[in-house]
């Protein structure tokens, strides 16, 4: 009897949305922050809002990837940033009338990468993981020999535009949780979303339940590559010009915000809320530890328990039966 | 006689399905003589004593993280955060194991526990291993760095010994190669406790079944990774003399590749410690001896050095392709 | 006389414009020493990674090869010594550079980042005669070079006691790592008179405050061109006013030469410490006019200009 | 058969639920000593539930478990293997990376030390050639490469194998369903056999042939409760049915065959065989029969045919779309991650578009309406697909592939655990269809489905061997062509 009453409250906790956790975490670290520094809540929540953006952004290609099941991951993302970012700059040239041709050719380069990589899966039979790695090394490659690893600046035009708020709120923010709505939309009510979903589940079911399966995988990274060139060519004007090494960063976050955003990493279930909740979190953990004024050995240290605690206490038991 | 029919026909499927697995798993063994013919021919002087003890020494430390990665996957997680306990240890060993040796031993047991931990928070929250071990990489890398704020410190006098060690004929890390391929597969592919774990990556819940427990079978993976990732991170200390902190943190993809390399995969408990080992080798070898191939229609004759880094990705990509042949026999 | 004698460079990382820069300048300055016949063959070799290991494996490669002397910008100061000694034993001429290597056996040609450290406070107290708040944009973690120039500055805090360290942030020598970093430290600070930086973060700074919608405080520079041209923006503007002091790639000219000199039978001391490269308000425009779009301020050195600074050094 | 000896297992009291489903209530069960025990029910009855309460692999909510006298609140899986109960699942519980051997070690704690993987070998072999002499399993071999009658072979042969203490029962749910005729039968011959010794059995099948002919003792499970229990002389295959049913499904005899002439009909499916084997047409509105041992390659085939469809291949032709209902629902069939109706409705989404959107309502409309059809029972059909028993999946699978609009309908030995009642209501389903001009490529191990066809093809090696039409489809027939001298041709 008191069994029963315990699972049903259990039954309660699962019935929380995952992504609401990852929410709660970054609500309970922000206040923490805002509580030691005295101040600057405001400001941190809008810096969180601006560099969550580019986490979303690219988290939201690395999602649909990961999705499509175990094994599936893109590692190719900070080398499609950097080059990305680079191709655009230079067509862009620092003028304002050239901007949507360079986020073109930004969008065509990291749909060329997609392709490449699928190539590389399909064609190869090459485990995504190090498909995508052996690709990003040839992209950086590509992007020495076509940068020279110099650093172009942006437009004004398109500068001004990552800088500008609405309402207080980053223009680029609210742009970027529309996309997200359409990617939730594209994931749960399109065919192409649930042949991601079922794919993830078991590929071969999918095949025999007449989905295209190739089809989708192809879509999936190519999706990849052109969020990460878009993210890369908005970065750039968000911090005053390309460089190879500007995707680094989104190697190791791109992956942290989908699993902590609820995205199952053996396939099939995705979370599109939980991507801005993770991204969240996480910028405001940094935020958090800098503000506490640590250095950065304890700052990794404590960054690593919290990451740890966070999940250990959103996780639920499961009887194997 | 007409059932004898049948079952000959069957039989001969079955040995070709096994046919395919014997090539799949002989195929890091063929990269590996690929890469060795290639350095052969554009530098013959590699390919002795003394430059097979200077081009493998650092392969030994990625063949341990390897084995360690794979000690993971076997069960059906991945542990992104090797690299930086790779690092760790590096630093603990440089910096405490000459003088307390004490402190040191004990600091490395602590790094088993907290595996054991993970396995334990991993199995019974049910969550992905993916966050958990992300989590500990910087868990791992911020106590390394505590340790050792900057670089430094001095390899513990027996390691500098064993890695530089000049047994007769044989150059050491091909020793040490040998030796831990050989000891691993003693452990999981030929143990009868070794099945069990195994087991546990193919069908958790049919190991279960039988009696085991899960939770004893992850642990016990998990330990066995820490304690190779330790080995890892003492044999590079031993090779390169001192330590710093972000020194390994490659290690992670390193080893994953090299995993794969090796045969493993990331679901179903498939692993080869022998082949992990090779593809650590392989690895290893095209990431540094890449780059001197004499290339003839280049201008300078070598591949250019902006085009250096996409070289390996190409080897890499070149090594893998070679599976197509067999796959496509296979579906 | 070394027309026999092969070089080779070994380097750890190309993704950013010093590195870049750095190589421009090895290519250019030995390819004409290859073509004089001063040397028989300069060869350069990167690593994918920025990793220690892959260094030290290149390194052991470097040695079967039978180069002369291998010239290497490290990724470890310590890590590489197992590497650099057993080069060493092989009879190889090691000169390290900018990422110096502690190895005895090694030559090392380096600037004085303390010294570095230490001027950005001189030139600030000039600025700031009563006091002020600093916020500290610090290297890669775990450097030597991050380190000294962090005590540096610690010095001249102590030297300059009215100003105050209020905040740090992590920046690796990188502009959006930098402009993340700041972002995530500013909200809590209050204000702020200067930032004193490692080089190649200040432009990623001055984008953070303006995201924030905060005055931009004296933000002290490096050389790469986006943070001079920013500079030259601002002072064209509104008459900003600052300093810039690093290490210029040209460097591995430097160390090329140091290397040369030494396969020659020169005496050559062990450390060679040049002068960092320094751009004031006076020498803003030559130095933007001077530097490629993109690129980083430089300086390339002859063999005549090196045989100077040995000689300065002995 | 012989009257009940000692008392080896008693179940009493024993309830379970799942949520709002009873999967068990109130269920005593006895179980004899050197007895098999038949279990029947329909798809979702509780059979798998009571089995997982015995092997230890599910906790019941209440209820008391006797074994050999000594009273257990619960038994866990450990307490299960010292006890000597031994659980063939429904799902099969091999691992698929490790070998034969090393699966049998898996369940012999006791076996270890130097020479382990010989004697697992050894006592693996032994079993599977008492059980299924002929066979061709090679105790080194990597269950992954055996296809899944075989892994069925094992699992059952691996449950047999002592190497301490006492075996006491072994319960086979549905072992038989990816077995042929013949190695069924001396699978169940090996049962009877066994219980002689001493060790006690229950066979849990849906083919009520094997239970009134092997088992001592009847048990019948209707909705989570025991409805009847007794010696099987009292029970005849019409009182079974009823029993189970509750009177739903009247039982009926086989069909009566009409004999359709449909040569006239358009070609669906054409295969040319290379080789020395017979060419296979389908027409439109024909249901066809692949019949012959199991893996002679007619999944193989059904696979073939599927690929044909989607992209041209020079040796089929296939005339409109396909669908296909996979026998390994495991590997081939469910979405785990999904509801029932998502589950349903994957084969049909082009036809649940509204402009470029998925619409949910037609979804729930198409897969509630494809539910009741098929009779999926369910609390709702928004429920998890792994909360279903088995049949019932089953029966999801058919639902998805029947509610397409493709003209050819593949199907992969698709009643693999499915109850009778449904069973007949999917054979007039079927043949509703058929007559509207659907075609069907139905792959089956049992030969009484086989009588629904209208023409059949037989498989040896891969190639077809024989056609088979009308009132020669008889299983004298059947096995006949599959045995036609192979080294004549
Ligand atoms: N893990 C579970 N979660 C929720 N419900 C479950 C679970 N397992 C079984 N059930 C439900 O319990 C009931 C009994 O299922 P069980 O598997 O025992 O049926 P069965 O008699 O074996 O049927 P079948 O002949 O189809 O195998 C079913 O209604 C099923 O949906
Ligand atoms: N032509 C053939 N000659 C020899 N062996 C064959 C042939 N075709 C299939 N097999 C063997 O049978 C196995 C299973 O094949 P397939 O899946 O077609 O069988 P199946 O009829 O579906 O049997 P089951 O339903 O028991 O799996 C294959 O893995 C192969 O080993
Ligand atoms: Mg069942
Ligand atoms: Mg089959």
């Amino acid at each position: 009897m008191t069994d029963q009453t315990l699972s049903a409250s259990r039954l309660n906790i699962r019935n929380l949305p995952v992504w609401l956790w990852s929410f709660l975490g970054a609500l309970l670290v922000w206040v923490l922050s805002f509580t030691i520094a005295g101040q600057g809540a405001e400001g941190m929540l809008v810096a969180a809002l601006s560099f969550s953006v580019f986490t979303v952004m690219v988290g939201l290609g690395q999602m649909f990837v990961i999705t499509l099941g175990p094994g599936n991951v893109d590692l190719s993302i900070p080398a499609t940033i950097g080059l990305a970012s680079a191709v655009a700059m230079k067509v862009m040239d620092g003028q304002n009338g050239l901007i949507l041709w360079g986020l073109l050719a930004a969008l065509v380069c990291g749909i060329l990468i997609g392709g490449f990589n699928y190539l590389l899966i399909r064609l190869l039979r090459i485990p995504p993981i190090v498909a995508t790695l052996s690709s990003s090394f040839i992209i950086q490659s590509v992007g020495i020999s076509y940068g020279r690893g110099l650093q172009i600046k942006p437009p004004a035009a398109l500068s001004d535009f990552t800088f500008s708020r609405f309402l207080g709120v980053p223009v680029l923010a609210i742009a970027t949780i529309a996309l997200s709505i359409v990617a939730s939309v594209v994931l749960h009510r399109t065919i192409y979303g649930r042949t991601v979903l079922a794919t993830g589940q078991n590929m071969r079911a999918a095949r025999f339940a007449g989905l295209s399966v190739e089809r989708t995988r192809l879509l999936t990274y190519v999706l990849s590559g052109a969020l990460a060139a878009l993210c890369g060519a908005l970065l750039a004007g968000f911090s005053g010009g390309s460089s190879l090494s500007m995707g680094r960063e989104y190697l190791l976050s791109s992956i942290a915000v989908v699993v902590l955003g609820g995205t199952s990493v053996a396939g099939g279930r995705a979370n599109v809320p939980g991507l801005w909740g993770g991204a969240l979190f996480l910028f405001m953990i940094s935020t958090l530890l800098n503000t506490a004024g640590f250095g950065s050995g304890l700052r990794d240290v404590f960054t690593g328990v919290i990451i740890v605690a966070a999940i250990a206490i959103t996780g639920t038991r499961q009887p194997l039966r | 006689m007409t059932t004898q029919a049948v079952h000959s026909g069957r039989a001969q499927n079955l040995a070709s399905s096994s046919r395919q697995r014997l090539l799949r798993g002989a195929l890091p063994a063929v990269s590996l003589v690929i890469v060795l013919a290639a350095i052969w021919y554009f530098n013959p002087r590699a390919i002795s004593y003394f430059g097979l003890n200077l081009m493998l020494n650092l392969a030994i430390p990625v063949a341990l993280a390897t084995i360690a990665q794979m000690c993971v996957m076997a069960t059906n997680e991945l542990d992104l955060s090797i690299g930086a306990f790779v690092g760790f240890v590096a630093c603990v060993t440089a910096t405490y194991m000459p003088q307390e040796p004490l402190l040191a031993v004990l600091m490395l047991g602590g790094g088993v526990l907290v595996y054991m931990l993970a396995a334990v928070v991993i199995h019974l929250r049910n969550v992905p291993s993916i966050v958990v071990t992300l989590g500990l990489s910087f868990f791992w890398a911020g106590l390394a760095v505590l340790i050792r704020p900057i670089p430094g410190g001095a390899a513990p006098g027996f390691l500098r010994d064993l890695m530089s060690f000049q047994p007769p004929l044989i150059p050491m890390p091909v020793l040490l190669a040998v030796l831990i391929a050989g000891t691993v597969h003693l452990i999981l592919m030929r143990s009868s406790y070794g099945a069990v774990l195994r087991g546990v990556g193919g069908n958790a819940r049919a190991v279960h079944r039988a009696g085991w427990s899960i939770l004893k079978a992850k642990v016990a993976m998990f330990a066995l990774a820490s304690v190779f990732g330790i080995l890892a991170g003492m044999t590079l200390v031993g090779v390169s003399s001192s330590a710093d902190a972000n020194m390994a943190t490659g290690y992670t993809l390193l080893s994953i590749a090299g995993a794969v390399i090796g045969g493993a995969e990331f679901v179903g408990g498939r692993i080869s410690p022998i082949g992990a080992v090779i593809g650590a080798l392989v690895l290893q070898l095209a990431s540094s001896a890449l780059n001197f191939f004499q290339v003839p229609f280049l201008p300078g004759g070598r591949i250019p050095q902006e085009w250096q880094v996409g070289a390996q990705g190409m080897f890499l990509i070149l090594i893998l392709a070679a599976r197509v042949l067999i796959s496509k026999a296979e579906k | 006389e070394t027309s026999g004698m092969r070089i080779a460079l070994s380097n750890n990382y190309a993704g950013n414009s010093w590195r870049q820069a750095m190589l421009e300048s090895w290519q250019k300055v030995t390819s004409q020493a290859v073509a004089d016949g001063v040397v028989a063959a300069v060869d350069t070799f990167t690593t994918a990674d920025q990793e220690v290991p892959t260094q030290a494996a290149q390194i052991q490669n470097l040695i079967l090869q039978g180069y002369d002397a291998i010239v290497i910008n490290a990724a470890s100061p310590d890590a590489l010594n197992g590497a650099v000694k057993a080069a060493c034993d092989a009879g190889i001429i090691v000169v390290s550079f900018d990422g110096v290597v502690s190895e005895p056996c090694a030559w090392r040609v380096a600037v004085d980042y303390r010294q570095l450290g230490q001027q950005q406070l001189e030139y600030l107290a000039g600025r700031l005669p009563e006091c002020g708040n600093l916020l500290e944009i610090r290297g890669l973690a775990v450097t030597s070079i991050d380190n000294l120039i962090h005590e540096g500055l610690a010095d001249g805090v102590k030297t300059h006691s009215n100003f105050t360290i209020v905040g740090e942030a992590t920046g690796n020598w990188d502009q959006a790592t930098a402009q993340r970093a700041v972002s995530t430290v500013l909200p809590s600070l209050p204000e702020i008179d200067a930032i004193v930086t490692q080089g190649g973060d200040g432009y990623g700074a001055a984008q953070a405050f303006r995201a924030a919608g905060r005055d931009i405080p004296i933000i002290i520079m490096g050389n790469r061109q986006d943070e001079l041209a920013w500079w030259q923006e601002q002072r064209d503007a509104n008459g900003y006013e600052t300093w810039s002091g690093t290490i210029a790639p040209g460097i591995s000219t430097l160390a090329f030469w140091v290397a040369q000199q030494i396969l020659d039978g020169k005496e050559v001391p062990k450390d060679l410490t040049v002068p960092y490269l320094t751009v004031t308000q006076e020498t803003l425009d030559e130095a933007v006019a001077n530097t490629p779009v993109g690129g980083v301020a430089n300086k390339e050195y002859s063999q005549d200009e090196a045989i100077q600074a040995i000689a300065d050094n002995l | 058969m012989t009257a009940p000896t000692g008392t080896a297992i008693e179940l009493s009291g024993v309830s379970r639920s799942f949520g709002a489903v009873r999967a068990l209530s109130d269920v005593n069960l006895l179980i004899a000593e050197g007895q098999c025990l038949g279990l029947v029910g329909h798809n979702g009855a509780g059979k798998s539930t009571l089995m997982h309460v015995l092997a230890g692999t599910l906790r019941p909510d209440q209820g008391r478990i006797a074994v050999g006298g000594e009273q257990h609140d619960r038994i866990s899986v450990h307490l299960a293997q010292k006890l000597g109960l031994r659980c063939v699942f429904q799902e099969l519980s091999l691992c698929p990376n490790l070998t034969v051997a090393e699966n049998t070690r898996i369940l012999h704690p006791s076996i270890k030390g130097l020479g382990w993987r010989q004697k697992a070998g050894k006592l693996i072999s032994a079993m599977l050639d008492r059980i299924f002499p002929g066979h061709d399993i090679a105790s080194d071999t990597v269950v992954s490469d055996l296809s899944i009658g075989r892994r069925q072979m094992v699992e059952i042969a691996r449950a047999f194998t002592v190497s301490e203490g006492v075996l006491r029962l072994v319960i086979l749910d549905e072992p038989t369903s990816s077995l042929d005729a013949t190695t069924a039968r001396q699978l169940l011959e090996f049962v009877r056999e066994e219980v002689r010794t001493g060790v006690s059995c229950i066979l849990i099948s849906h083919m009520l042939g094997e239970i009134l002919d092997y088992s001592d003792q009847i048990s019948v499970m209707k909705n989570g409760q025991l409805v009847a229990f007794g010696p099987v002389a009292q029970f005849t295959r019409e009182r079974l049915v009823d029993l189970m049913s509750g009177g739903e499904h009247p039982d009926r005899a086989a069909r009566e065959r009409s004999i359709r002439s449909l040569a006239d009909a358009p070609v669906a499916v054409r295969a040319q065989e290379g080789g020395q084997g017979l060419p296979f047409v389908a027409r439109k509105g024909e249901v066809i029969g692949l019949a012959g041992l199991s893996g002679h390659g007619q999944t193989e085939f059904l696979v073939r045919v599927f690929e044909a469809a989607r992209a041209r291949r020079a040796d089929v032709t296939v005339a409109g779309d396909v669908s296909f209902v996979a026998g390994d629902r495991q590997a081939d069939g469910i979405f785990p991650l999904w509801s029932i109706a998502n589950n349903v409705a994957v084969g049909s989404l082009p036809a649940l578009r509204n402009g470029l959107l998925l619409s949910g309502s037609k979804e729930r409309e198409l897969s509630s309406r494809w539910g009741r059809i098929m009779g999926i029972k369910a609390p709702s059909l928004d429920d998890e697909i792994l909360s279903l028993s088995g049949g019932n999946q089953q029966k999801a699978l058919f639902a998805r592939a029947l509610s397409t609009s493709s003209a050819v309908v593949l199907m992969d030995d698709p009643m693999r655990g499915v109850d009778i009642g449904t069973k007949l209501e999917v054979y007039d389903i079927i043949a509703e269809q058929a007559a509207g001009g659907r075609t069907f490529l139905w792959y089956t191990t049992e030969f009484e489905e086989l009588e629904y066809c209208d023409r059949v093809y037989v498989f040896q090696n891969g190639r077809i061997v024989g056609e088979l039409q009308g009132q020669d489809i008889t299983e004298a027939g059947v096995i006949g062509s599959s045995f036609k001298d192979k080294d004549a041709a």
